[in-house]
């Protein structure tokens, strides 16, 4: 089990440099659907399948499609220009050092010291309550009830988020047209 | 939805009576191809443009006016909108090379009026150094015709959108229907595209390898038929301010 | 930031739906078509420079090149041109068996359109529906003349052959086939939903805008314009037949492929009166020899109703057995003028639509 | 134990070997019956030159494909070149691991072997994720060419299959929540015990799974991205051999997915017609013709067989019959019709489900 999570790992790594290392956006698209999969893969080792099937999903299979869809149609040579500044390279690093620094003083803040698979049986205490399904009903269920019972609020927000965006989208649209 | 009874097409003014026929000739030719017809359009003429064009000529029925270059575009303009010629259609626009006469290039305009239900052909002479104004500010659909008796005689046609061969490669030499064109036609030089080159839209002249004449020199020794300027080798997309008139709007 | 680029692509002169060798530079937003720049020629023969050169009797095998699809039509307005000029008659019986041919050719020239047209837009049943019946029209030319699609079937003057023995009947019975098959056509596309958001409103040009181009034909008749030169200057017999002429206003594909689907039924309305008012004798050649002496200098235009459109032809004679100039006024070429403003503004999916509602048969365009 | 594990790991191989070769044998199959089919119905004959009445055809086909050269454009991208085509297949062929192809398991020295390689417990979401990463394939394709036709078959498909993705998944959505599972064994289980196909209670489902189905899979009249008559071959323009072939074998192993999800979702897997109706029970001859475990092993294998074929079928007769739809048109039915259609169908399955739980 150690050993697939560690070449996953390393795969998604890897994969992940090669997305910000890469001149050619196409290949850099390639690579970053490489390590959806591999996350993909971790969420499965934490038995987290419908994770997973939606990381795939969505991630690789959507929002990647559509990346692909604007990187074709959009004239390469001054996306080039854009990545290629300097300022905007270190400013980029900078601004991924400070990211990786807040998420580990989040994570030591919160105490948490190690990433552990789920338990068989149930979920952290920390996700689901007392009264709540186990992961053995099935994932589906499980994060069906918890996103509808304990986190409705914050669904709903989401969705009205999206909603916002997707008008914000078509009013763009439509003023360009 | 068929009908029998033949619709105006938009936009043209509601017809008017047409005037009397002109009184016919007394005497009547022997050959029945020689017969006077009546068509309105040389009378009409003769009445608010006198002068411009000769008188009709009848042969099998149809009606020919010969007219001057100089008057052509005026007198186009008057057939397309008078409305008792109303000739909405340009069925035909061509030449023909008379290499004896003075002005080599005989032109023909067909026109047919759907509404009147006449046809009438016009006529021009032009030499080959001398150009004819273009037809198509009359009828849009005259580009092309143009086109054609530039590519195959070598007219030009002054205001015409876009004047380049259009049936003959564009990197053709000489005109093929002048009578004096060759009818096996010149040595061949050939002008061979290298895969290579292509995307940088250049091409080997070999002509000069195969028979020892270059293109160029070719072009030069048929100078006195090779009249009309040669089009670019390789013709770039038409930029769009032609294009209003392409579309004949 | 970004902005999309636009693409220029050549649709041909290999491209599996501009029917032969048309060109079509294309300039792309996308999708949509911003410019496009129709290029021709590739099929350029020399017809007219050769035809100067030869006797008029040896020029009607060239007319069966240009228009390859519909060569009937192409002889009658090449031959009616030289008859016209010559002052020759041709005899009844012999209009009548001109008539039944090219009539029976337009039919098989719609059935190509149809055929391809559809396929073109994606519907390929239709394609071999319509070849089916068409092989029977090729294999009715068959049996009169021996060709299935050069024909040069008539003659300066008339015809060379009466209609063979059971040719008749055989005809009757396939114009009686015709309509039902004719029916099956209608129930796959005529109101088919896919078909009517693939051609209505596809490919617009209005009576004006048709004239202005000189575009004759179907596709000036689906603009509302009701001209068709077999009424107008009735030639050969058609002012003995009963037949309407099918008008619609729609100006789109669809009014294109309506009038079209209407003319196959006049069509076969046409020859069927042909077949019954027929003389069953009398002579089928006007004139005896093949010299002919036309008069000097003159010139003359001859058009008839090709089922692309005006089909017209214009000689000068130089008081010889050959034309001093002979030029072909091929619906196609000018049909052509159309192609651009219409695709205008269109989707690529629209291009082959337009194409192929146009009808052009490049041979004819090119010569 | 060990011997155990080892065992199990046999017999997932030799499932999976089972399934691969099944899957990949049926598709000259597939194309041969198509050519059969639609040459049925365009009143001409099809191929009938090689083999007895053409039966071997495809196989020849496959042969010339295989023997021919394999090029690859100048100024194409090479390695996205030819990692394109396996990035269409191997999806197509790893989405078969959860299709149940028969009710029953068999017994084979004392070994269990079920007639699917594994039952997730997300089946459905399983197979929709995996084929939702073929069409990076096509896209890739297109562009690797680096030419244009391919690329605007590209552009198109990339449009198309995000579009008809989500209606394809809503649509599944409604049967999901009859069955109460994303298993695909237990969907069936599900149908069994419930006394009825789902596609009667979800047509509106079905209608809008298959349309998105036929979408996804870019056939007739959706094959856009392909469009033979404007974009020349679309995507695949600039392949040829064995890569081609590549494109091929997977569009009919994802029309045979689509098809075996619609039967498996909704028109009962290996169940027999009404199989609570007992006299109906005939239906499943091989019950009678074979002894012991074989005989309902064969009947739902052929229950199964007889169900897809027809939706293969169905994929045939439309391509003889309609004309192709436009891009923009497309899009336009996809999110005006099927995406708003396949919402209401959930909300109106929640509503009946609720009601009947109520009352019943």
């Amino acid at each position: 089990m150690p050993l697939i999570f560690y070449m996953l790992a390393l795969v998604a790594v890897v994969s992940a440099l090669m997305v910000v290392t890469r001149p050619n956006a196409v290949h850099s698209a390639m690579w970053l659907v490489l390590t959806f999969f591999a996350v993909a893969g971790l969420y499965i080792l934490q038995g987290a399948e419908y994770i997973a099937a939606v990381q795939v999903l969505v991630y690789a299979g959507g929002i990647m499609v559509l990346f692909l869809f604007v990187i074709m149609l959009v004239n390469l040579e001054q996306v080039d220009g854009f990545v290629r500044s300097r300022m905007r390279l270190s400013g980029a690093v900078v601004l991924a050092g400070l990211m990786l620094v807040s998420v580990g003083a989040a994570f030591r803040l919160a105490g948490v010291t190690q990433v552990v698979p789920l338990p068989d049986g149930g979920l952290p205490g920390s996700l689901a309550g007392p009264g709540e399904p186990s992961l053995a009903a099935g994932n589906l269920e499980v994060v069906g009830t918890i996103l509808l019972t304990s986190y409705l609020l914050p669904f709903e927000l989401v969705s009205v988020v999206l909603l916002v965006a997707v008008v914000g989208a078509i009013v763009l649209a439509r003023r360009e047209a | 939805m068929p009908t029998d009874d033949t619709k105006p097409p938009a936009g043209t003014p509601p017809p008017r009576e047409t005037p009397p026929p002109a009184p016919k000739p007394p005497v009547k030719p022997p050959d029945p191809l020689l017969a006077v017809v009546s068509c309105p359009a040389p009378d009409r003429l003769r009445e608010v443009l006198p002068g411009r064009v000769s008188e009709p000529h009848f042969f099998a029925g149809e009606v020919t006016l010969t007219v001057a270059p100089d008057h052509l575009l005026e007198v186009c303009q008057f057939l397309r909108h008078d409305p008792a010629c109303s000739f909405e259609l340009l069925a035909d626009l061509t030449g023909t090379d008379f290499p004896d006469e003075e002005k080599r290039f005989r032109v023909v305009y067909h026109l047919a009026s759907l509404r009147n239900g006449q046809r009438l052909r016009l006529r021009t002479q032009v030499g080959q150094e001398e150009s004819l104004p273009s037809v198509t500010p009359v009828w849009p659909g005259a580009n092309w015709f143009e086109r054609e008796a530039f590519d195959l005689l070598g007219i030009q046609f002054d205001g015409h959108p876009r004047l380049v061969r259009i049936l003959m490669p564009d990197d053709w030499v000489g005109h093929p229907l002048r009578k004096d064109y060759p009818l096996p036609g010149y040595p061949e030089h050939h002008l061979r595209y290298r895969t290579a080159d292509i995307t940088r839209r250049s091409y080997v002249d070999i002509s000069w390898k195969a028979t020892g004449e270059r293109a160029a020199d070719i072009v030069k020794k048929y100078k006195g038929n090779v009249g009309a300027p040669e089009s670019a080798p390789h013709v770039p997309m038409p930029v769009d301010d032609t294009n209003g008139q392409e579309t004949g709007s | 930031m970004f902005r999309t680029q636009e693409m220029e692509i050549n649709m041909g002169p290999q491209h599996p739906s501009t029917h032969g060798v048309l060109r079509l530079k294309l300039r792309l937003d996308g999708e949509r078509v911003v410019d496009s720049w129709p290029v021709i020629g590739y099929l350029h023969r020399g017809i007219e420079k050769l035809s100067e050169s030869k006797e008029f009797i040896k020029i009607t095998p060239f007319t069966d090149r240009m228009d390859y699809v519909c060569a009937m039509s192409g002889n009658l307005a090449y031959l009616g041109a030289v008859e016209k000029l010559c002052g020759i008659k041709v005899p009844e019986k012999a209009a009548y068996i001109r008539v039944i041919m090219v009539e029976l050719n337009r039919i098989a020239s719609h059935l190509l359109w149809l055929g391809t047209h559809a396929l073109d837009i994606g519907a390929m049943s239709i394609f071999l529906y319509g070849f089916r019946e068409r092989e029977m029209i090729l294999d009715l030319f068959e049996a009169y003349c021996g060709a299935r699609l050069t024909y040069n079937a008539f003659r300066i003057s008339g015809v060379p052959a009466d209609l063979p023995p059971g040719w008749k009947e055989e005809c009757t019975g396939f114009l009686k086939l015709f309509r039902q098959r004719h029916r099956e056509y209608e129930q796959i596309l005529t109101a088919n939903r896919i078909w009517l958001k693939r051609t209505k409103d596809v490919g617009y040009m209005d009576a004006e805008h048709c004239l202005a181009l000189s575009v004759t034909g179907p596709v000036l008749r689906a603009a509302g314009v009701a001209r068709d030169l077999r009424k107008d200057e009735p030639y050969a017999i058609y002012d003995q037949l009963d037949f309407d002429i099918p008008v619609d206003d729609g100006c789109d594909t669809y009014a294109r492929y309506i009038v079209r689907m209407a003319e196959m039924l006049q069509s076969v309305h046409m020859v069927e009166q042909c077949l019954e008012k027929m003389p069953s004798e009398g002579p089928l050649m006007g004139m005896k020899g093949r010299r002919m002496k036309p008069r000097k200098d003159e010139e003359i235009y001859f058009a008839i109703e090709g089922p692309r459109g005006e089909q017209g032809v214009y000689l000068i004679s130089d008081g010889t057995d050959r034309p001093y100039r002979c030029k072909f006024r091929n619906s196609s070429f000018a049909n052509l003028q159309a192609l651009a403003p219409m695709v205008q503004g269109g989707l690529v999916a629209d291009v082959v639509a337009i194409i192929g509602t146009l009808d052009i048969v490049l041979g004819d365009s090119d010569r | 134990m060990e011997t155990q594990m080892f065992i199990t790991i046999l017999i997932s191989v030799v499932q999976i070997s089972i399934v691969l070769s099944l899957v990949a044998l049926s598709v000259p199959l597939l194309i041969l019956m198509e050519r059969k089919v639609i040459g049925f119905m365009q009143s001409r004959i099809g191929p009938k030159r090689v083999g007895p009445s053409g039966m071997l055809q495809t196989i020849a086909d496959g042969l010339k494909l295989l023997l021919k050269e394999d090029i690859i454009p100048d100024r194409a991208d090479k390695w996205v070149f030819r990692l394109a085509p396996m990035i269409v297949l191997v999806p197509a062929f790893v989405a078969f691991a959860v299709v149940p192809f028969s009710g029953t398991g068999l017994n084979v020295f004392g070994q269990r072997i079920t007639p699917w390689v594994t039952d997730l417990n997300i089946g459905i979401l399983f197979i929709i994720a995996i084929s939702s990463v073929g069409v990076f394939g096509i896209i890739l394709g297109g562009w690797a060419s680096n030419s244009k036709y391919p690329l605007l078959g590209a552009l198109r498909s990339a449009a198309q299959m995000v579009s008809y993705e989500v209606p394809l998944g809503l649509a599944l959505v409604g049967g999901l929540m009859w069955a109460g599972t994303a298993s695909m064994v237990g969907i069936v289980e599900a149908q069994r015990e419930a006394h009825l196909w789902f596609f009667i209670p979800q047509v509106v489902g079905t209608v809008i799974y298959f349309m998105a189905g036929v979408a996804e899979t870019n056939r007739a009249p959706f094959d856009l991205a392909e469009a033979e008559t404007e974009l020349v071959s679309g995507f695949h323009t600039e392949y040829s051999g064995m890569r081609f072939g590549l494109y091929f074998i997977a569009e009919y192993a994802n029309m045979l997915i689509v098809a075996a999800v619609a039967t498996t979702m909704f028109f009962g897997g290996w169940l027999r017609p009404f199989p609570n109706v007992s006299w109906l029970a005939f239906l499943d001859i091989f019950n009678f013709i074979l002894p012991g475990q074989w005989g309902p092993f064969m009947s739902g294998l052929m229950w199964v067989i007889i169900k897809v074929s027809c939706f293969i079928f169905l994929y045939y007769w439309i391509r003889a019959t309609f004309p192709r739809y436009r891009y923009d048109q497309l899009m336009s039915i996809g999110w005006k019709w099927l995406l708003p259609l396949a919402l209401a169908n959930i909300m109106g399955t929640g509503a009946l489900l609720l009601w009947l739980g109520q009352t019943g």
